[in-house]
């Protein structure tokens, strides 16, 4: 490997994130980061900010207590005040113990009375890995549905790098959701400066044309090896959506017609969820180019259980996607 | 104790007797038909706000609640932008996105806007505080929270971290004896609101939030100590909410004698009352103030109720910040 | 009118729910109420629970404090031990500070251990009132994306009632969201007894051939005026949902089979709400049947701004209804 | 003071040895890669579950938490039914849809089970209580948390509402230094954790976590009152985590000798020494003990790694109750 600045080196998913932080951190002095654990030679539940204490201080990587509310509504003081604090919740599942604090504070400031709140939160979410209930989580449609946030969610190490620098940039409240599976499953190459993934862009993961298989984190890598799977006989494409809010409608829409046939997936429950609105959008404003109805796949409306045959029988995967594109094409 | 110096003392009367007059025209204006939406009543807390509000240096930050108009004042927040804010107008703070005290945060004033959501600001204004001592400056924020809401989870959660952190903080507990229908003993098994403090490990104190130069002083003190790195404390201030919650509520759970008792001790008479007896003014004085106060307030009536509605096309503007 | 106890008397929206609290209260000692000012003389924020503690006394009819996650907690509790708490959130809007409450624990307790939460969480919500951005939400869709809850949402009198009736004695936790804009607005005749509205079953508000609007809540109200002014060149039908979790799909769909054409509606954000699961639901599972895509009118991705030119042009009502069913006919 | 009646004596030390053989049972499954998922360890907090848990009638309700292994045994939770959750069988505590000790709750043992987000468990256990007075039944809940716990909102919340309402609750406060890598004194500004009652008017107390006489007498009392209708207690009992937050965590962030100071006065041999010199027991007795647990616990292994799989047929079985 070359040692150039401008080499794309090869990071796991997680390595990337921990990139970015100090990455921005070096860049600019307002950006700290708070939260559980985070700080000191532990650096972390699944030590994403490990080292960064080192570097800069405990005065930028800040531990806290088990105070999400308290937290996350001082982040978002701080934020008013200029700094742009990148907050860890331990897992995207205790997100919810902070609600008030992000849909109704942070999220409606800005319009209310014109005040930018320029906070991340980082929310290990997702499952698959055996973790239950309350460990494996993908609360991204509740904070989709909520005016004033933005939401990203990478599926790259690449992207994982560069979306959380553009939401450290971006002057407002970003939700910034990881998958947990993919942390140290998942290694690619990493670009080593400092470029930000525009939030609000989806990627087109794989080119194809005869079915459109949307989605984001985990579920592009299980999309993937679908679509592998269906090559030669269906050529698929795969989009990538890396922002959830706001939506990079064109780009779906592009695809859509070009291919006619859409399956949305994700692993959070599919009731209500982001592919709900993606199908009713794409019903409404692709409905001369549809061939087939929009097939939605995700969680079943069920927590998500721990028990390994329970957790796979929840949680969509290539095998499914493989069967939602058959089902599509043979409509 | 040392009085306070006299432009401290006609300071406090004067904002004092405006955020009363103002008040008494929110009143005014809902009774005749003219409001939009809602508004709160916050007689009986004129000290409290007014007294802890003066306590600040421009730089420091103030987060005040729905009953703490007399802060919003103090730290330059015009009556025209606040009247056309309860109006629903263009002109007023939020542009007629938020309503009544709600959202009227502007930081070019060092305020912090409040939400409903009861107390959500306190660790927003924690936050500034923390902002202060992550950069090393030497500024303080305060912020207001009513006994209801110092039962809540945020409000312990807020403590807690300022206390760890240290952070330069103040907070005023307004023991006003009622979170809207329901009285202190219904709510909370304790009495005197300050021991909030303890299971924080933070310093707090009492005053009688009737008398304006006793909120003034102690909250001047802690905000001193705050500034100089003391960390945080709690001030509790007694007083009683002397009106319905919002404009619509008559109170008719409130016991006439409690409102008899701390009628007799009506934060702006009681001051009006000792700084004529100290000499510092006299009557004629006080009416020149009243005056000035209406024709301030009956200029932000103008204002607003002439002033524009908010353009339906904007409705979807701002939501996000460029 | 006479005094026959199988009457159906005129009440108000809100006096149908006081009817209801009354009635199970009667019926059952384990019944009782709880929530922030509900007690006493006041009866809380809009007196829907005055009287009761004059008759059924303090023990059943509970102030709490300002604690919504202790409160709703402890509802669980009471909850699991057998009793039937109908808890008050003063508005809708702070049910986001009880979330964690509802969301993480009540809503997973019978899916991982089996004990039944048999609690109601009435909910004022909605806007049009000039109420501003936290008090005038319609915040169902965080709920229905939820595994393990039930959601209802009355839009006349009688169902205040039997919706009422039916989620306390459901035997898990039901979210209630009452219309406050419909509480003294709407009379209409409510039924003497105690007959359930069960749960998940629909309503057809207005028979019609032409095309289906579906909603619920105060929108209801605004989809009949609608139908009544597209009257008679255009046969609307009206379909009051009443649940949102379960969704009553065999109503919905059989509706659709006859029209061809639908346009769902409500005041919440349109972006990620109930309207999407419906339009992607059945874009999928009508899609023969569709003669046109499925419309949705929403609130906007906006929070409810409080004055009332920027509150009508968030909020959808019978004007924007009937140039969807015009625009969804002229497809 | 005096000795406990030897039939306690007895049980006491049972219930902590089978809890620590099952601890010690569940690190040796992991180490072998034979686990689910992950599992907590308790080490430790040994005379704290086992000492308030057995402080309870039947007929009152339990609300364990993480480390509190003991408690679910001494309620009547079999080794076999939790060693089956833990591994994720149908034939588990929540026949796999829960894992490790969480959700082990059943109500036929009047056991009330937890959920991550801690201590959410609080007001649920509180509402238990609550219904106990609603009903005028002579019946207490008893639950647990953690010092991090006790920074959170809902802990604080909880304890206002227990107060206010003299609900018959009884809080055992498990301070065992850290949460997760966070020490005490990076999470709060004081350092004797009972002082979070004061705040709220409800008595409290300390104990030596690692005195399992002194736990149980102490939470004892403290039931006698609840259920005599003298209202809620907080107690805190000191010890320390002597193990990792969870089965992955070497918690190489805690120092080493505090780790020694805490293994001089583990919470099992100081008691077993004490039963020796007090000549209740002797050397032969605790050895058949031991062996007693050891069988009992892999007995419960056996059970769990020969029960099915959950079919995943029924992965949408039981969201709702019929
Ligand atoms: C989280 C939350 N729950 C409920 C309400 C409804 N509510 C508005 S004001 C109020 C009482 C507040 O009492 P207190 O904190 O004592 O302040 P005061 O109004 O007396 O100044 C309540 C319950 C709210 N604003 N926020
Ligand atoms: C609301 C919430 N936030 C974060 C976590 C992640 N977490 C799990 S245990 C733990 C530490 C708990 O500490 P403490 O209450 O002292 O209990 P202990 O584990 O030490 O017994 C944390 C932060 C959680 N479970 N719940
Ligand atoms: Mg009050
Ligand atoms: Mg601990």
């Amino acid at each position: 490997m070359e040692g150039s600045s401008n080499s794309a080196p090869t990071l796991t998913y997680i390595e990337a994130i921990t990139d970015a932080l100090r990455t921005e951190m070096r860049l600019d002095p307002d950006v700290m980061v708070m939260g559980e654990d985070i700080g000191g030679r532990f650096g972390g539940a699944f030590k994403a900010t490990k080292g960064l204490e080192d570097e800069f201080g405990s005065r930028r990587v800040m531990n806290t207590p088990m105070t999400e509310l308290a937290f996350i509504g001082a982040a978002t003081g701080m934020a008013l005040m200029g700094l742009r604090p990148v907050i860890e919740v331990q897992f995207a599942d205790f997100i919810s113990t902070g609600f008030d604090a992000i849909v109704q504070y942070a999220a409606t400031t800005h319009y209310r009375w014109g005040a930018a709140v320029p906070w991340v939160i980082r929310a290990p979410s997702d499952g698959g890995i055996r973790s239950g209930p309350f460990h494996s989580q993908n609360p991204e449609a509740w904070f989709v549905h909520t005016p004033g946030l933005k939401v990203v969610a990478p599926a790259t190490p690449a992207d994982a790098k560069g979306l959380l620098i553009a939401a450290i940039r971006d002057n407002n409240p970003v939700i910034y959701f990881e998958s947990k599976p993919l942390y140290r499953s998942l290694r690619g190459p990493v670009p080593d400066g400092d470029d930000a993934t525009p939030i609000g862009s989806a990627r087109i993961a794989r080119a194809g044309h005869d079915i459109t298989v949307i989605t984001y984190g985990e579920m592009v890598r299980q999309a993937m090896a679908a679509a592998e799977e269906s090559a030669p006989q269906v050529s698929v494409e795969v989009i990538d959506l890396r922002t959830l809010k706001p939506l990079d409608r064109d780009t779906i829409i592009a695809s859509v017609q070009k291919t006619g046939r859409v399956v949305v997936v994700h692993a959070a429950n599919r009731l209500a969820g982001i592919g709900a609105e993606i199908a009713a959008d794409l019903s409404q404003t692709a409905f001369e180019y549809l061939d087939a109805p929009v097939y939605r796949l995700g969680g079943l409306d069920v927590p998500v259980p721990f028990s390994p045959p329970l957790e796979d029988a929840y949680r969509p995967d290539a095998d499914n996607i493989r069967a939602a594109i058959k089902d599509t094409l043979n409509f | 104790m040392s009085s306070p110096p006299s432009d401290l003392v006609l300071d406090l009367h004067y904002w004092m007797r405006l955020t009363r007059t103002l008040d008494n025209q929110l009143i005014a204006l809902w009774k005749q038909g003219r409001g939009v939406g809602t508004t709160f009543n916050q007689r009986g807390h004129e000290a409290i706000s007014v007294g802890a509000g003066l306590a600040l240096d421009p730089d420091d930050v103030a987060a005040p609640l729905h009953r703490d108009l007399g802060c919003f004042l103090v730290r330059g927040m015009s009556p025209r932008r606040l009247m056309a804010n309860q109006l629903g107008r263009a002109t007023g703070v939020t542009g007629g996105r938020d309503g009544n005290l709600h959202g009227c945060g502007d930081l070019s004033l060092n305020l912090v806007g409040f939400i409903s959501h009861l107390p959500q600001t306190m660790p927003v204004a924690l936050g500034a505080a923390m902002s202060f001592s992550y950069r090393s400056e030497p500024r303080v924020a305060l912020t207001f929270v009513g006994d209801g809401s110092s039962c809540t989870g945020v409000f312990h959660e807020s403590l807690n971290l300022a206390a760890v952190r240290r952070a330069p903080l103040v907070v005023v507990l307004e023991n006003n004896q009622y979170a809207y229908s329901t009285p202190l003993h219904q709510q909370m098994a304790i009495d005197r609101l300050a021991v909030r403090a303890k299971a924080h490990g933070m310093d707090s104190d009492t005053v009688d939030g009737n008398d304006v130069e006793e909120v003034h002083r102690t909250v001047k003190q802690a905000v001193d100590k705050a500034r100089q790195g003391g960390g945080p404390t709690l001030i509790e201030a007694v007083t009683m909410r002397m009106l319905g919650h919002a404009i619509h509520d008559g109170a008719e759970y409130v016991p006439q004698t409690l409102l008899d008792d701390w009628e007799d001790r009506d934060p702006l008479r009681l001051y009006e009352e000792k700084l004529v007896s100290r000499k510092l003014v006299d009557e004629d004085y006080l009416a020149r103030v009243e005056e000035k106060c209406r024709e301030i307030v009956a200029d932000a009536v103008d204002f607003a109720e002439s002033s524009p509605w908010p353009d339906p096309n904007t409705v979807s503007d701002r939501v996000y910040a460029g």
